[in-house]
């Protein structure tokens, strides 16, 4: 193999824009990320680092108005037929540099999804934010407040809890909705977003899912107070914090789409999240392939290079192949994301395109973690020298497999929908 | 938790001298109140505190003696028949912190050595002995075979390249060898076990102070883990060293391997001790789904489940090779070969089996597991440093070749 | 091979005394002379050669006896000192034949069992020993708590269904359950011990003779493994026994489980053994891309060595097993609970090992591996339909449950 | 879900044939196959019960026409450009009921695919050996006597040993080539097949490609001899055993294309032959499902059915994860095959084709292996009955994990790829 891109994609499957993409995006990566990702580390409280690169490439290449319709100085992806395929493409780009940066942008599309993706369009939020986005060349930040203190999982958890666990309130006051919460550890918290997606509900406790409320709040609104970025095994370039909504007034047109629709709306965030979670750990893979491949060539053991010996072989290759399958997967439920509006394909809110998108992001995680791992131990006592970056993708895509309810959600869900459990 | 940790996973103490049981009371308490009770400070300020509290163990307590030679000051602990007791003394470390626990193993590990080929070098022991009685933190550190580079060709041992190379000269023997990468602490180490070639490509072990004229070390290497002790390459030129300090007896480097994969073995066990520890308190707090605590939830607790298994069972083939490896508790009579063979094999799966441990745990803590204010990912880190760092080179294909070669007679892999 | 299996696997010599190193050279060579040295013969005509080979081990070697009460004529190894040699045993014995080896598994752990709750069953204990000493090859069959029906609420041994109800009447005990799949045998059980519940849904053993009125059998069902116990369902159709023959005592079904899972693991590990040696001769003999054997390649040398370690690791474990439940090798103090989860933990952890193991070798093997002429395929078929019986149901689910409900207190799972 | 057959399928892969041709092959093997496969087992050395079915199914569907052009009498689909997704579609649908009847019928096409795939056509022989397919109701095999004693996947590896190994030996007397060797193994031996396609030298221990002959010999020639079926494990429905050729005389032209392009066209077969193992597992797996389903569905744990206590679906759940995966992985492999045309695809003989399958086939057998295995264990003590079907499955598709060249020869083709290692 002569280049990490001969890994298999299905290649019926790309989308038009996935070649020019890709060169430029690599190009800044290799220069505004590449050389600087090894002190990342340190920069996790400042991001003075990390700051520059996210402007040069979601502010200067703009990516960051990528879904807003081209009226507005977007690129009208989200109306495409191919923007589950097009998330892929980025966020597998990125990863292959940091997996941290590649989150923050994807996470920035997410809550901005809920009002772009048809049948549930909202125009006039998309006008409102849209200058936000697109008249910019610094990185502007979304996110999705979803987790709360009291049950990591649960609110992704929608097919069998429906809200019934939020606590954050969205109350209707005159022509305002009045949230109070606390939220913790999204992504692009600890300071960083301008604008939140906030999950919440208008009767706590209720299982009906017309009382979940998604609703947008600007960061800078009175009552929005956020904690400063934890501290992390890893993925510096992404904050993660508290946010506390004290009575935070926001106008009422500011909740996605009302009752009902709203839940709807938001589920189809979980499948996106989910493919650009595999894309994320792709791309970080392939990312290690490329320094395994120098290590196992230039290292030696029995005095002849590593990966000339059968035994060796047998590890690496196996690493590789995995790659080479989780690329595959990876495409394939980007794909089914896309198919969303043929005849052939399933609704993205359905039970069997989030329990086939679930098992494959759980399958993909479980690979990351486990042939970086290996990764590891191929380079023995190098392993776990920064110098390698092998170390960084480990520790930074632990996380993914954590994120989004976890290995645990993944396998409920994917059972649920195989096997028709029905108390899961 | 209503089980002690002593009843779940039980400390053999049927097999276990009272010296030994105090030796453990003593270090666990030190880990419950100089590190496990103050987690987050000990976090914030890991440099400074690592050395502070690494200093009340191994000098106030006496743990830098715990295998110095008896007569001389020391407990005497290193001769075989106290591998079992070291390595559950290095569990206790371990629970608290996993730098400290290294750092004494390679301390226990040089004593076992020196004190089992004295002969010839009653000077250099006493010397040692000495020095490691000081009222200082002595830092000794391994540099052991593994990756070889394109175009150097390198002795082998047991495929494994050695990074060094020693020639006898007539003012004694001389070292050389470049960037040489040890296991751990090797920008402040005071004392280098590194493993050489001879002449004749033969295995040795040198024993270099690390204030000999002729060592150069590289920068610091920012490391996964074990970040207290700063590691660095080393470069040996022509570095002079006493001819008591050539170890070329040949079970010398064999021996080492042994120790070490048992001593590291205790200390990744006990890291992963404190995370059942972690994880029991998290599981009992953590809400599923509004209502139960997570360790109800069957899923959650089959997680829970592959913990404690990986654990109890790390647990149990670590004893079971102290006792291959010790004289008293023997099970059967191995050789130096076969006590090799089944300390990298058992090593080498004691290490995965904790790190799946972890791994598993995390799983159910999501990102709490992954905070540092949790300190699951500290263990997480230092004991997947560990595990790189014992597997050599190529993963655990150097294992696989070792064990094949005893289990089915290979001789040219 | 030039190391022997006792040098490799070790045999515990110094933990075992002269009576137990003469049964198993005894069951060694049977195995070697009557079953390994025949494979061929033993497998075209198994039915017969079971028959006559089990017999010559249980009658004319006395195996039978192994385990009955010593003042009645046995061996007296019924108590929990003799588990770990009655494990070696039966890892004897599974070398040869894992039916055999499941055969006798299932009449130790009865005697076992019979004689710890001997008391106010003195003349049950004798009646039994004495049809035991008969020139007879006798075959009890166990049925454990397993998979439940939809529809049909049982009473739970750790959530398991119970397929048996045992009402006490004026006659007696009455023994009801349609369509109980036991673990092996049922089609000519002489005897079952079936895990039954009593009125208050307590888990209970009942001691069926096979000729009882009321016990209907169903046709024989066709299994991957263990072929000569053909087995069958049964149905207890009001089938009364005598009060001795219920043995309610709280501990025994833990007990049992705690049993099979070391009687079976040593059954298995012996497996796991003979397979060890095949792949060794046919790694030795078969030749790769027309030049060396193949055990020089590294890559199969890389199986070879998983497959060394397996059943390394699992013997170890297995040995650790039989200490945890011996009161003499005990390591440290567990009760009846206890020792039942370390035992279906490890139980389960070896099973799987020697599986992982066979299915390592069978891939260096090929078609070998896979032809009923080279008998690695029939220890595979053994020993996954001894893991599948030992499941229960659910796969490894509830063997986690009761690992969680241990080490961390859960309590609804 | 509602039916096995809504596991992922690269949806926009599909041949025109796929709906059609599953329609009509599952109603034949529902009702030929699947009501006897429970006694196939002791048919091993009779296919008393076997033969009607392959009767039925090669013969009076007349799949064994499938590769021949239509102008003698075939279906023409080695010229179309889905055969291999022809391929895997059939392989996968007979793997569901019967491991063994899938390889018998997959094999027959082997051989004769070496004169029937573009640019290695050889219309003579064609038209010779199509009668013997097409003109009969009756099922006819063809065979690839490959392996040999001295060395099981040697000859496979054509990568690195370029026939080396090979001791059957061909040499030219007149217009006869003279055929002398012992092969062992393949499927359709035992006495099945009446076509053989016999990998040979013309000049024995020679590494030199051009020496590597292909030639048909027909069953009934004067010299072939044949075993009896062997004993197995499994696999009933696929009898194999020793063919020895003393002095076998066959036509020259019997030989498939000459020096070279014979190596060349003969590679091609491995591919095929990896995905049609992949498609094998994938249908046992999915058939495993089906019986699982059943089990997990109206068997308890704590009185409830076992799919719906949390840690039996985690264990489930992932099993049919897995099987989702494999289905994905076996259709893009099977257009990895399909794409050899196209501009954009790989040649079937490439190091990257080859490697690429051969590590899917891997990473399927693994799966299988795992999960059937595990399925065996959820039944508990109802896991080693044959009328679970779950345990036949379990102990035919073992195998699979074994042949052409095994797990070790696919791991090193991988990493030969991936690493572009020079000495394995």
């Amino acid at each position: 193999m002569d280049h990490f891109d001969e890994f298999s994609r299905p290649l019926e499957y790309l989308s038009p824009l996935d070649k020019h993409l890709r060169t430029v995006l690599r190009k800044n990566i290799e220069q505004e990320v590449m050389p600087l990702r090894r002190r990342y580390d340190e920069d996790w409280k400042e991001h003075a680092l990390i700051e520059p690169a996210f402007d040069r490439i979601m502010g200067g290449l703009g990516l960051q108005k990528a879904l807003f319709p081209q009226e507005y100085g977007g690129w009208g992806l989200a109306g495409s037929d191919y923007i589950f395929r097009f998330a892929y493409q980025l966020c597998e780009e990125l990863g292959r540099a940091d997996t941290g940066m590649a989150v923050a942008l994807a996470v920035t599309f997410w809550p901005l999804l809920v009002i772009h993706l048809e049948p549930y369009v909202n125009e006039r939020l998309i006008a409102e934010f849209a200058p936000m986005f697109c008249s910019t060349n610094k990185a502007v930040f979304a996110a999705n407040a979803m987790t709360e203190p009291q049950g990591g999982s649960d609110i992704e958890n929608m097919g069998l809890l429906k809200g019934r666990t939020i606590r954050t309130t969205a109350r209707l006051e005159g022509d305002q909705w009045v949230i109070n919460g606390h939220k913790l550890w999204p992504t692009n918290s600890g300071g960083v977003a301008r604008l939140f997606g906030v999950p919440c509900t208008t009767r706590p406790g209720s299982s009906n899912i017309e009382d979940f409320a998604f609703i947008y709040v600007p960061a800078d609104a009175k009552g929005v107070t956020q904690g400063g970025p934890y501290e992390k095994a890893g993925m510096a370039a992404d904050k993660n914090g508290d946010i506390w909504f004290d009575d935070v007034r926001v106008p009422v047109w500011y909740r996605a789409h009302g009752p009902g629709r709203d839940a709807e709306a938001f589920y189809q965030l979980i499948s996106f999240g989910q493919v650009a979670s595999t894309a994320f750990l792709t791309g970080a893979m392939m990312n290690m392939y490329e320094r395994l491949y120098e290590f196992v060539s230039t290292r030696t053991y029995r005095n002849r290079p590593l990966k000339e010996n059968e035994a060796v072989a047998g590890v690496i290759g196996r690493i590789a192949g995995d790659i080479d399958i989780c690329r595959i997967l990876g495409h394939e439920a980007a794909m089914m994301g896309d198919r969303r509006n043929t005849p052939y394909g399933l609704p993205l809110g359905s039970e069997g395109l989030v329990g086939k998108i679930r098992n494959i992001k759980d399958f993909v995680s479980d690979r990351a973690v486990e042939n970086l791992g290996k990764a590891m131990d191929v380079l023995g006592c190098y392993g776990p020298d920064r110098d390698w970056d092998i170390e960084k993708h480990w520790r930074d895509i632990k996380i993914i497999q954590l994120w989004m309810g976890g290995k645990q959600l993944c396998q409920m869900e994917s059972a649920r929908y195989f096997f028709n459990c029905e108390t899961l | 938790m209503n089980r002690s940790l002593d009843y779940l996973f039980g400390t053999a103490v049927g097999d276990r001298g009272e010296d030994a049981q105090g030796v453990i009371s003593l270090v666990r308490q030190w880990a419950e109140k100089e590190v496990i009770g103050n987690r987050l400070d000990y976090q914030r300020n890991y440099a400074v505190l690592f050395e502070e509290k690494a200093r009340v163990l191994a000098l106030s307590m006496g743990l830098q003696r715990l295998a110095l030679p008896e007569g001389q000051g020391g407990f005497g602990w290193h001769d075989p028949g106290h591998v079992a007791d070291v390595a559950a003394v290095l569990s206790e470390v371990g629970r608290a912190d996993s730098s400290t626990g290294v750092l004494l193993a390679m301390n226990y590990a040089l004593f076992s050595i020196l004190t089992r080929f004295s002969e010839g070098r009653a000077g250099l022991v006493e010397a040692m002995t000495a020095s490691y009685l000081d009222d200082e933190l002595k830092i000794p550190s391994c540099a052991l075979p593994g990756p070889g580079s394109m175009g150097r060709e390198t002795p082998l041992y047991k495929g494994r390249s050695i990074p060094a190379l020693v020639e006898s000269r007539d003012s004694g023997p001389t070292l050389s060898g470049a960037n040489i990468r040890p296991l751990a602490a090797g920008l402040r180490a005071d004392l280098f076990l590194a493993v050489c070639a001879d002449e004749k490509g033969r295995p040795c072990i040198a024993l270099v102070p690390g204030d000999k004229p002729g060592i150069e070390r590289g920068r610091e290497v920012l490391t996964t883990g074990l970040n207290a002790l700063a590691n660095a390459d080393i470069s040996f030129v022509e570095t002079e060293i006493t001819r008591e300090s050539l170890i070329q007896e040949p079970e010398a480097v064999p021996m080492l391997f042994t120790l070490l994969n048992l001593f590291l073995g205790g200390v990744s066990l006990g890291a992963g001790m404190n995370f059942f520890e972690i994880l029991g308190d998290w599981s009992d707090s953590r809400v599923i789904r509004g209502s139960g605590p997570l360790k109800e939830n069957p899923l959650c607790a089959s997680v829970l489940a592959d913990v404690a298994e990986e654990i109890a069972c790390s647990r149990l083939l670590l004893h079971d090779l102290a006792r291959l490896v010790s004289p008293s508790g023997r099970a059967w009579s191995l050789d130096t070969e076969g006590q090799y063979t089944y300390a990298v094999m058992i090593g080498a799966r004691i290490q995965k089996g904790i790190m799946r441990a972890i791994n598993r745990g995390m799983e159910l803590m999501g990102s709490a597991g992954y905070a540092k204010e949790w300190h699951a990912e500290k263990h997480w880190r230092d004991v997947k440093t560990i595990q790189s760092l014992l597997c050599g080179v190529g993963a655990e294909a150097p294992v696989k070749m070792d064990t094949a070669r005893c289990f089915y007679d290979c001789r040219e892999i």
